[in-house]
């Protein structure tokens, strides 16, 4: 049994959540299905660390489905690259399911409670089985499944704030043309290659030199993936489905859809094409590079003058994701390794910063602007303790993960002769301070409501509390973030230079 | 609608036939163009067809809701439990080969069950979309 | 052949036709029957160029379920749509970027229907040969479907599964069921 | 020839298809339009696909026993079997989003819906409250 276990999990990190999301849907029993989603979850997340110990033994695992060997079959490619992303998504689905037992009931009426689980599952699952997939169209599929079920998680939101549902159209309508766009251009590369396997893709592009739709279908794969990683100027469903999604939506798609996507990004990139390319170089120097830096300034302003809190942290989102196509864009083996690291770093801070605000939302019945959070910080000590030592990690503050992630990126710029992008980041790091401090004066030093008599609820702060010690210690310890990044994006670069 | 008695009649001399061309395509997929997908649509338009001309709550008495979100899961189900028996009987997930006595008859057996649960989930999925869309007045125009 | 490339070039201008139609209707149902019949006709070019499984599909969904979808949500929706008054300027540009990306890159797309391009060449010939010999089914389209690329029709499965979910949990939403949630969160703040 | 020309003809029109597909989705400010217009999209993206496809001489890639038939390229009309399905699940979730929007608000017009988010926005920052203002026509 254990032979069968060792030998699929590539496959069992996919299959097992989306198996049971079939499951939990005929289940009547509201409570009952959260713990089969739970049970599934922890299940998910142990065969991710079996698999990330399995990767390191073997470097690489290639995993062919149906037994049919690529490029005529599927195959799953697990490295050490594809690893890194599992781990948070398989992390991160785990803490928010056991953050969702409270807060799921209290948004959403209870005999669509199952089939919430069930696309709660499949976003997952979707998401898992993009990152792990070596097909270019196995990878539209999984793309798909896994932004159905959030468009479907987004809109659940309506049955709260009618916005939800426009947020939700937003989001499946520019989806979908971003994955449209993402097909055009694999039909273009499959047009001139005749493959559909990323790695015999990458073999066949190598030989082809100077075509015109070679370029294009490059184009049309990269700006499709943009729009589902919310890169700057295509990043406009992003903010609206976060903030009315269901609380515990908002966590878990803050934390893992757009890692999933910029991990795509990051593929497609390095892997697929060849980084010594003048093709790929210029993308990075004038497309990649000048975008993250609008997106860090700019993301950090509207969060600025953003007075809805939910708002505010999805704008936060978009500058962070700025800095992680920085850090991809100056293309170095350091500067990759640290976007990994601020992959994963990011996905801890922005999910329980996302956390600790909603659970808020469970205990007062109100939209959560920055007036409502006067006071509150004495009124729900453990959730706004936990809260202000995220806000500081955002900020980059020594002793957090946020920390860590911002000294990489700026050394990896300063070693790629960009002192000016180090100065832009900490120039965008500093202002990033304006719109935390805000929140934080407003929930500790403005008088607040009286006699609230909030008790904090252990289920919802108990995740919280894990995320924010997960935090702290990745910024004492970063050892292990560290290494795996470095050893990724040693893979992921390595090999062709 | 369900005055007219030639749309009833027609109806009903029309829903055994569709189904069956629908079980036709679905099972002559290996021979010819069909397969799992176009017999879903078309098996589930024969009981679209029923529940516009009957209306929409005959239509559910001759095919219950809770049947059909069971039938919708059941599809996915049985197209994943192929994939892990061949699993357990210890080769990839989906190869076909280790389901039968020999290669090609494990093939057959596992093409003709997976376009099955296809089958069975994209019709109910249709199913369960029209009963959805036609339903919406009674539950959202409360306001 | 040119009879052929005849027939495509005559079945694409009607679709040009449609799709300008559309462009100038401002009639809710003339669009959702037009949209149907598009589908039609892209079904007939898809069976003029050999794709016949495709071509049944898009018969059955683009022209069948999609429209029966479109009228049963048209019953709701008002029936014409408004002028718009913003400027089209913007959304007209991305437009021709998109199409004269894909015109000039049109010279080095393979030809049509040349055998000898590595789209034909590549693992397609594997196929071919492994229905007959590996699977022994007649149809490649459903060998390849079913056992060589299984997993991508598993996904396809699972994504029809999410879309009948979705919509199920997203139109079953009954209003009175949510005010009476409301309200319990209302004795949930006091007490 | 006249055979390079047609073949032109029908990769242009397929993208002039694509752009009028496109057009509609992001120009037009009617949610139900949009829906037409990434089905319209998506159908020409099919064509451009399964000409890739397409051999000259070939026939429908299901197998005979005639020797030396040339059948036409099966791989991608197995992908665009599925890009259809995930087509018609995305049509379908849109128009029940459309059907919620339009019983939530009244209208399915774009700007009808964003001044309406505008009034709610406005009214939650300043009144602190969650009003939302209703205007039907």
């Amino acid at each position: 049994m254990t032979d069968i276990i060792i030998k699929n999990l590539p496959i069992l990190v996919v299959i097992c959540p989306l198996m049971m999301s079939l499951i939990v849907v005929l289940i009547p029993y509201n409570f009952l299905s959260w713990v089969i989603t739970l049970s599934t979850t922890f299940i998910t997340f142990i065969f991710s660390l079996l698999l990330y110990q399995e990767v390191y033994l073997h470097t690489s695992i290639s995993y062919a489905l149906g037994n049919w060997a690529p490029p005529l079959g599927i195959e799953y490619v697990i490295d050490k690259v594809s690893i890194v992303p599992i781990i948070i998504i398989s992390l991160i689905s785990f803490i928010t399911t056991i953050f969702s037992s409270k807060i799921m009931p209290a948004e959403i009426n209870s005999s669509s409670i199952s089939k919430v689980y069930s696309l709660w599952l499949l976003a997952i699952a979707g998401l898992i089985g993009l990152v792990t997939t070596g097909d270019a169209f196995n990878l539209f599929v999984f793309l798909e499944i896994s932004s159905l079920a959030s468009v479907a998680l987004v809109a659940m939101g309506g049955q709260k704030d009618k916005q939800g549902l426009v947020a939700a159209y937003n989001y499946l309508v520019l989806g979908a043309v971003g994955a449209t766009l993402y097909v055009i251009g694999v039909g273009l590369l499959y047009g001139i290659t005749g493959t559909l396997n990323l790695a015999d893709l990458s073999k066949r592009i190598a030989e082809i030199n100077d075509n015109k739709a070679l370029i294009a279908g490059f184009g049309f794969m990269i700006i499709g993936i943009m729009v589902k990683a919310a890169v700057f100027p295509l990043h406009i469903w992003l903010p609206r489905a976060y903030a009315y999604a269901p609380s515990a939506v908002s966590v878990l798609l803050a934390a893992t859809a757009t890692k999933a996507s910029l991990y795509i990004l990051a593929r497609i990139l390095f892997s697929v094409f060849d980084i010594s390319d003048t093709l790929i170089i210029n993308t990075l120097q004038y497309v990649i590079l000048p975008l993250s830096i609008l997106a860090m300034f700019a993301g950090t302003i509207m969060a600025i003058f953003e007075k809805d809190i939910k708002r505010l942290l999805a704008h936060s989102s978009i500058a962070q994701i700025g800095y992680i196509t920085l850090a991809f864009a100056i293309g170095t083996k350091a500067s990759v390794a640290a976007g990994f690291i601020h992959l994963f770093n990011h996905a801890l801070i922005k999910g329980a910063l996302f956390m600790a605000i909603t659970s808020m939302s469970f205990y007062i019945n109100k939209r959560i602007t920055i007036n409502n959070l006067s006071g509150l910080g004495r009124e729900m000590p453990i959730t706004f303790v936990c809260f202000v030592i995220c806000s500081l990690s955002l900020a980059g503050i020594p002793l957090t993960a946020g920390f860590i992630s911002k000294l990489y990126i700026i050394k990896a710029s300063i070693s790629a002769d960009g002192i000016w992008i180090a100065m832009l980041i900490l120039a965008s790091s500093a202002l990033s301070v304006v719109y935390l401090w805000k929140m934080i004066e407003a929930l500790w030093f403005h008088e607040g409501p009286k006699n609230l008599l909030i008790k904090e609820n252990s289920l919802v702060y108990i995740p919280l509390l894990i995320i924010t010690f997960l935090n702290i210690y990745f910024g004492l310890d970063a050892s292990l973030v560290v290494n795996s990044s470095f050893e990724a994006s040693e893979q992921l670069l390595g090999a062709r230079k | 609608m369900d005055k007219n008695p030639i749309l009833r009649i027609a109806t009903k001399i029309l829903f055994a036939p569709i189904i069956l061309f629908g079980l036709y395509v679905q099972f002559h997929g290996d021979f010819g163009p069909g397969g799992g997908f176009q017999a879903g649509v078309i098996i589930a338009s024969a009981f679209i067809l029923y529940a516009i001309v009957f209306g929409l709550e005959k239509g559910k008495e001759l095919f219950p809701l809770n049947i059909n979100l069971f039938l919708l899961a059941l599809g996915g189900i049985l197209y994943g439990g192929v994939g892990i028996a061949s699993m357990l009987l210890g080769e990839e997930f989906l190869s076909y080969n280790v389901l039968g006595t020999s290669n090609q008859a494990g093939q057959h057996i596992g093409i003709l069950l997976v376009e099955f649960g296809v089958g069975l989930t994209v019709s109910n999925v249709m199913i369960a979309l029209f009963y959805a869309f036609a339903d919406f007045k009674t539950s959202g125009e409360t306001k | 052949m040119i009879s052929e490339l005849i027939i495509n070039a005559f079945l694409v201008s009607i679709m040009l036709g449609i799709g300008i139609a559309l462009l100038k209707s401002r009639s809710v149902i003339y669009t959702v029957l037009l949209t149907s019949a598009y589908s039609l006709v892209a079904a007939l070019m898809f069976i003029s160029l050999d794709a016949v499984d495709v071509a049944f599909t898009e018969a059955s969904v683009g022209a069948g379920i999609s429209t029966i979808l479109f009228l049963a949500a048209m019953a709701f929706l008002p029936r014409e749509e408004e002028k718009n008054v913003t400027s089209q300027v913007f959304p007209a540009i991305v437009c021709l970027v998109l199409g004269g990306i894909l015109i000039w890159c049109s010279y080095d797309l393979p030809q049509i229907g040349l055998a000898s391009s590595p789209i034909h060449q590549h693992i397609v010939p594997e196929y071919i040969a492994g229905s007959r010999n590996d699977i022994g089914i007649p149809n490649i389209v459903t060998s390849v479907l079913a056992s060589y690329r299984g997993y991508d029709t598993f996904g396809e499965t699972i994504v029809v599964f999410t879309a009948g979910i979705a919509v199920l949990a997203i139109l079953k939403n009954n209003k009175k069921e949510v005010k009476k949630l409301k309200s319990k969160k209302k004795v949930l703040d006091n007490g | 020839m006249i055979s390079s020309s047609l073949g032109v003809w029908n990769y242009w029109v397929v993208f002039l298809l694509m752009m009028i597909g496109l057009f509609l989705v992001i120009g037009r400010k009617n949610l139900l339009k949009k829906i037409v217009g990434l089905t319209i999209f998506q159908t020409s993206v099919f064509l451009l696909y399964i000409t890739f496809g397409k051999i000259q001489g070939g026939t429908a890639p299901i197998l005979n026993n005639i020797n030396n038939t040339i059948y036409s390229n099966p791989l991608p009309h197995v992908l665009i079997l599925t890009a259809i399905v995930v087509g018609v699940a995305t049509t379908a979730l849109g128009l029940s989003l459309v059907l919620r929007i339009n019983s939530e608000y009244g209208s399915i017009e774009e700007d009808d819906i964003s001044a309406q988010d505008l009034v709610d926005y406005h009214d939650l920052i300043e009144t602190n409250k969650n009003v939302s203002v209703k205007f039907k026509k």
